[in-house]
């Protein structure tokens, strides 16, 4: 026949037949879709709009980062970490420090403990901010709820760089302690932004977002990640939780100083993306609750073992896997020690990487815009996934 | 002094007539479609030419509105790139434009032939609420049985469209 | 010639046009055109007659023209859902290669 | 057709200010200066009220771009464009427009390799000219319509603005992109589904005024209940109902938000506008703005009472500034749905449309029957009326809305 439609006889535009769904459309989603987070590339099969086949596709941004830890003295690594998920760093610090730590078998002073559960859970409100304001971003707000959360965001970052020195690259934890103390003075400004302008964010998100109709047909029965299947892939954090399997690193394994605080963990009944959304929303307010405990107990004392030796550390021969419970769920650092002042092995668990693994059977039979949606309940950040 | 209706019944005629013509010979369909789309806007020209505004905003909103729409889902639902092995001869297509100017040639000498008294002087026009009467009093009938009309070929075509039947077990899950 | 001859050449051309295009096309939404297109010049000629009739307000042509109108977008709809259905079962909307009576 | 333009009017008001009929004089005064050959002189008094129309909607269109950009950025808490300035003088911005119209101009203009290049170039152009054809038959005053009184003014409109998501259809196809094609798709399955709405709506102001013509409709509406309270259509049941059905489905016909999916730009970039640079993309972006503003008048002259002053003694005001006063609320109001609503699905724009517009455009359409049916009743005859009308426009609306959003709500969370 002649009257050809030529735009399907263009190379890229040959459908891919399939005698299931006959015509099918496939899409590369990224690298550089607004949408993907970062240099992420998702191989979606399209039937109209409906994906019926996806793959996601990473290492867009790989840095060499395990090898290169390999190669540096255990100090010289902590700043790499801040890299990995860029947007809280202090808590990737927390769980390398945490790993070197156990691996050498250092003590951290009381105060140390205390600051660094104040500061790993302002890096989790960080986190989910921009977490919810990105997935709203998604959903095609034109930027309102996003900027509502990034300035509740930069007045965080503020606190953070007046303290650390960086917005986001803190490089603020050490082995056995912190690299500076906290003054009275910071600790007063952050409880003030906490009771006043932080409650009054999740206030306002909770009022005009959380009920809104479209908000609900957008987010409610969408890409539903069963119990079963969140278990056996390997999911933690908030998107583990939403599908309603209790399960909380600062619960289970009660690092730290966890036990001390009373904070609860919200279950979701679903598992779809309105209740990975609302896990972020509750976590955050729990969050509150256990910096608002920490600061009032906060001891005096030292911010750093002074015993603890950073610079030049050789811990002995052996080998360990410390985790903490990140923003994005468990991040954990596995190390092997041959007694040298490098790691001889360096892995990172990184959350989001393998949160990320489900992605294909959430997004199944949904359509193209709720495959964006989801992906950004997911939460990824890719310079964890690709390191 | 040219005849002002006349010449413009020329441009109208020579747009509508052209475009659909050009718009058969093309290959891409879309274009072709595109271009009926403009033939279509020149009969209603041509409505508006003999004084009936309402059927020609009715013609727009109809075909250019509606069953172009429809064409064009049509054409992305459908792929249009075949192989050729079926594709008809240059025989067939110029048997059947042969056909077709035949036609053309028999009725236009039948109306050449034909003595026609126009009643062109009468400032012809209906006024819409005149159409409504019509429409609601002498015409009510067939304007009841269009209504039902359309209702069933919205049925039977939602009907004919749809799947054979429904997909079962979709979507496919992959084994966790 | 009158200014009705132009308009009845004018709808005779059209129809010829829809036919030619009917005839001698194989993709069968083309032939659905081409056909719309004769039903439009057919709806021509009831304005030419109207528009130069001697009681243009009986408007019989007019109101005529508004069925074709509407019978014609019901044309449309079910002959392309069957343009569509035929596709499925065929994988072609040649008419041509839909040459049996049974699937 | 009758030859109509602005001028000529003035001697036909002439109980109101002259502020009225200005623009008629200022035409006529001009006109004046031409030889005095009929065909001329309208011809100049029509090309005259199309350059005014172009220079008020053009001039309205650059400052509705800034403005939709300040607000959403005082809608979002921060400045939005103010750095523009014009011989040292920055008035908050607002020469962004022109700054923005020569950069478009300047840009270079890419067409992909692959594309179709002729539909490429009409389709901006076929944007721009259908949208700006709606403006040939809106009332903006008094006596005051590019076409002239114009019998089937309404289904002129519809007939003008049906044919934009043609070309919108042809930006997305000709750009041989796989996202623009996807969001072709969107827009003609979002056009066919929100038409109906839009029309069906728009049927009961013409049943009460018995005319198809804007003008007529607009002058059904033209009446004060003493003094104060005006006729307007969206001050009775059946009109509120009509009114919001009519500016959802205005939404979805200008394709902005919540509605804006064939450009939803996190999910399909910029859906048609992807393969777009430089000029073209200034025409879409003009398209899209006189669509909606053409779109806001129609709903202005249909529910607002056009140009008619709200209270009798403001009518001092000349009418076609109330018509555009109310016209730009309109589009403001666009403006902050953008800002604040979260765009829908393709599947629940579609349910929307079907399952929960057409309906209540129908439901509506009956309500206003038996509006028009009980237009004599009087004292508890009255009240009844406005009962039954009221009943009959919200039951409808609140049954459909649970079905719509079925299985949906705000949940509790259990903690471990």
């Amino acid at each position: 026949m002649n009257s050809a439609n030529d735009i399907f006889s263009q190379p890229g535009f040959q459908p891919v037949h399939d005698d299931f769904h006959g015509d099918l459309l496939e899409l590369s989603i990224g690298p550089h879709h607004p949408s993907t987070h970062g240099v992420f590339r998702m191989n979606a099969t399209l039937d109209g709009e409906v994906v019926v086949k996806l793959k996601p596709v990473f290492g867009y941004l790989h840095r060499n980062h395990e090898k290169l830890a390999e190669q540096n003295s255990y100090l010289a690594s902590i700043p790499y970490t801040d890299r990995l998920d860029y947007l809280s760093s202090l808590t990737n610090n927390w769980a390398y420090v945490h790993a070197v730590e156990k691996l050498a078998g250092l003590a951290v002073p009381e105060r140390a403990e205390y600051l660094r559960v104040i500061l790993g859970e302002l890096a989790r409100l960080i986190n989910h901010c921009c977490l919810v304001g990105f997935l709203l971003n998604d959903l095609g707000t034109s930027f309102t709820p996003l900027l509502y959360s990034l300035r509740e965001r930069e007045r965080m970052l503020d606190l953070i760089e007046e303290l650390t020195g960086s917005r986001m690259m803190c490089n603020f934890m050490r082995f056995g302690g912190l690299r500076t103390d906290v003054s009275a003075d910071w600790l007063a400004r952050l409880e003030h932004f906490l009771d006043h302008q932080f409650a009054r964010y999740l206030r306002e998100q909770d009022a005009l977002l959380t009920g809104n109709e479209i908000l609900l047909a957008r987010l409610q029965h969408v890409g539903i990640l069963s119990p079963k299947l969140a278990v056996q892939a390997g999911i933690t954090g908030p998107m583990l939780r939403a599908s309603g399997v209790d399960y909380d690193i600062r619960k289970v394994d009660q690092y730290g100083i966890y036990d001390r605080f009373d904070f609860r963990v919200p279950l979701g009944d679903h598992g779809d993306t309105y209740d990975r959304y609302m896990m972020r929303m509750l976590e955050m307010h729990e969050s509150v609750k256990i910096i608002k405990q920490a600061i009032r107990d906060l001891p005096v004392g030292d911010f750093l073992d002074p015993k603890a030796k950073n610079r030049g550390l050789r811990p002995k021969a052996g080998s360990c896997y410390a985790r903490i419970e990140g923003p994005k769920g468990e991040i954990g650092f596995h190390l092997v020690s041959d007694g040298s002042a490098n790691p001889y092995r360096y892995r990172v668990r990184p959350p989001s990487l393998i949160n990320l693994t489900v992605l294909e059977d959430m997004c199944l039979g949904r359509t193209l815009a709720d495959t964006i949606v989801i992906l950004g309940s997911v939460d990824i950040v890719l310079g964890e996934v690709d390191r | 002094m040219p005849d002002f209706p006349l010449l413009t019944l020329g441009v109208i005629a020579a747009v509508t007539l052209v475009s659909a013509a050009v718009a058969f010979s093309l290959k891409n369909i879309l274009h072709c479609l595109l271009l009926l789309v403009v033939s279509w806007v020149g009969v209603a020209a041509f409505y508006l030419w003999a004084g009936a505004e309402f059927i020609a905003f009715a013609q727009v909103l109809v075909y250019v509105g509606a069953i172009s729409m429809v064409v064009l889902f049509a054409v992305l639902l459908t792929r249009q790139h075949q192989p050729e092995e079926n594709s008809p001869t240059r025989a067939f297509r110029a048997w059947g434009a042969l056909a077709a100017a035949l036609v053309a040639t028999a009725l236009c000498a039948a109306v050449v032939a034909t003595p026609l008294e126009g009643n062109s002087s009468a400032d012809a026009g209906l006024s819409v609420r005149q159409i409504g009467e019509l429409l609601m009093g002498p015409h009510v009938a067939a304007l009841l049985i269009i209504g039902v009309l359309l209702t069933v070929a919205l049925l039977g075509a939602v009907l004919l469209a749809a799947p054979d039947a429904p997909k079962e077990n979709f979507p496919p899950k992959t084994k966790p | 010639m009158t200014p009705l001859h132009l308009c009845l050449i004018f709808s005779a051309l059209l129809f010829s046009l829809g036919l030619a295009a009917a005839l001698s096309r194989s993709s069968s939404i083309l032939v659905l055109l081409g056909v719309e297109l004769m039903l439009n010049a057919a709806n021509l000629n009831f304005i030419a007659f109207w528009r130069f009739s001697p009681n243009p307000e009986a408007g019989h042509g007019v109101l005529f023209v508004l069925f074709a109108i509407a019978v014609a977008a019901a044309e449309a709809a079910v002959g392309l859902a069957l343009v569509i259905a035929v596709y499925r079962h065929y994988r072609s909307s040649c008419l041509q290669d839909a040459n049996q009576l049974k699937g | 057709m009758k030859p109509c333009a602005l001028a000529g009017f003035a001697s036909e008001a002439p109980t109101f200010s002259s502020l009225e009929a200005l623009p008629g004089d200022l035409s006529d005064w001009l006109v004046s200066f031409l030889p005095d050959i009929e065909w001329l002189r309208w011809l100049t008094a029509s090309l005259l009220a199309i350059v005014l129309i172009l220079t008020v909607f053009g001039l309205t269109f650059a400052m509705l771009t800034v403005t939709e950009r300040k607000l959403l950025g005082r809608f979002q808490n921060r400045y939005g464009p103010n750095r523009v300035r014009v011989f040292g003088i920055r008035v908050f911005g607002f020469f962004q427009p022109f700054a923005d119209a020569v950069k478009a101009l300047t840009k270079e203009d890419i067409v992909p390799a692959a594309a179709d290049k002729v539909l490429h170039l009409l389709a901006p152009v076929c944007l721009v000219a259908f949208s700006l054809l709606g403006f040939a038959v809106l009332p903006y005053g008094r006596e005051m319509t590019l076409l002239g009184n114009l019998d089937a003014a309404l289904l002129f409109f519809f007939a003008a603005t049906s044919a934009s998501e043609l070309a919108i259809f042809m930006a997305g196809w000709s750009s041989r992109n796989k996202y623009a094609l996807l969001s072709a798709m969107r827009a003609l399955a979002q056009l066919i589904s929100y038409e109906l709405p839009l029309l069906l709506v728009a049927v009961p102001a013409v049943m009460l005024a018995g005319t198809l013509s804007l003008q007529g409709i607009v002058l059904s509406q033209a009446d004060w209940l003493g003094g104060i309270l005006p006729h307007w259509n969206i001050l009775t049941p059946w009109g509120f109902a009509g009114a919001l059905i009519f500016y959802i489905a205005a939404l979805a016909e200008s394709n902005r938000c919540p509605f804006d999916l064939p450009e939803g730009e996190s999910e399909i970039i910029a859906g048609f506008l992807t393969e777009y640079s430089g000029f073209k993309y200034a025409l879409f972006f003009m398209g899209e703005y006189f669509g909606m503003a053409a779109l806001a008048g129609l709903g202005v002259t249909l529910f607002l009472g056009g140009w008619t002053a709200p209270c009798e003694f403001l009518q001092f005001i000349p009418s076609y500034l109330w018509f555009y006063l109310k016209l730009v609320a309109v589009v403001l109001s666009f403006m902050w749905m953008r800002a604040t609503l979260l765009r829908l699905r393709m599947d629940q724009l579609m349910r929307l449309s079907w399952k929960f517009l057409v309906p209540l455009a129908l439901v509506n359409l009956g309500n206003a029957a038996f509006w028009q049916f009980s237009s004599n009743w009087e004292g508890a005859w009255l009240a009844a009326r406005w009962a039954i009308s009221l009943a009959v426009a919200i039951v409808p609306f609140l049954l459909l809305a649970k079905t719509l959003t079925a299985g949906l709500g705000p949940r509790q969370y259990r903690y471990a």
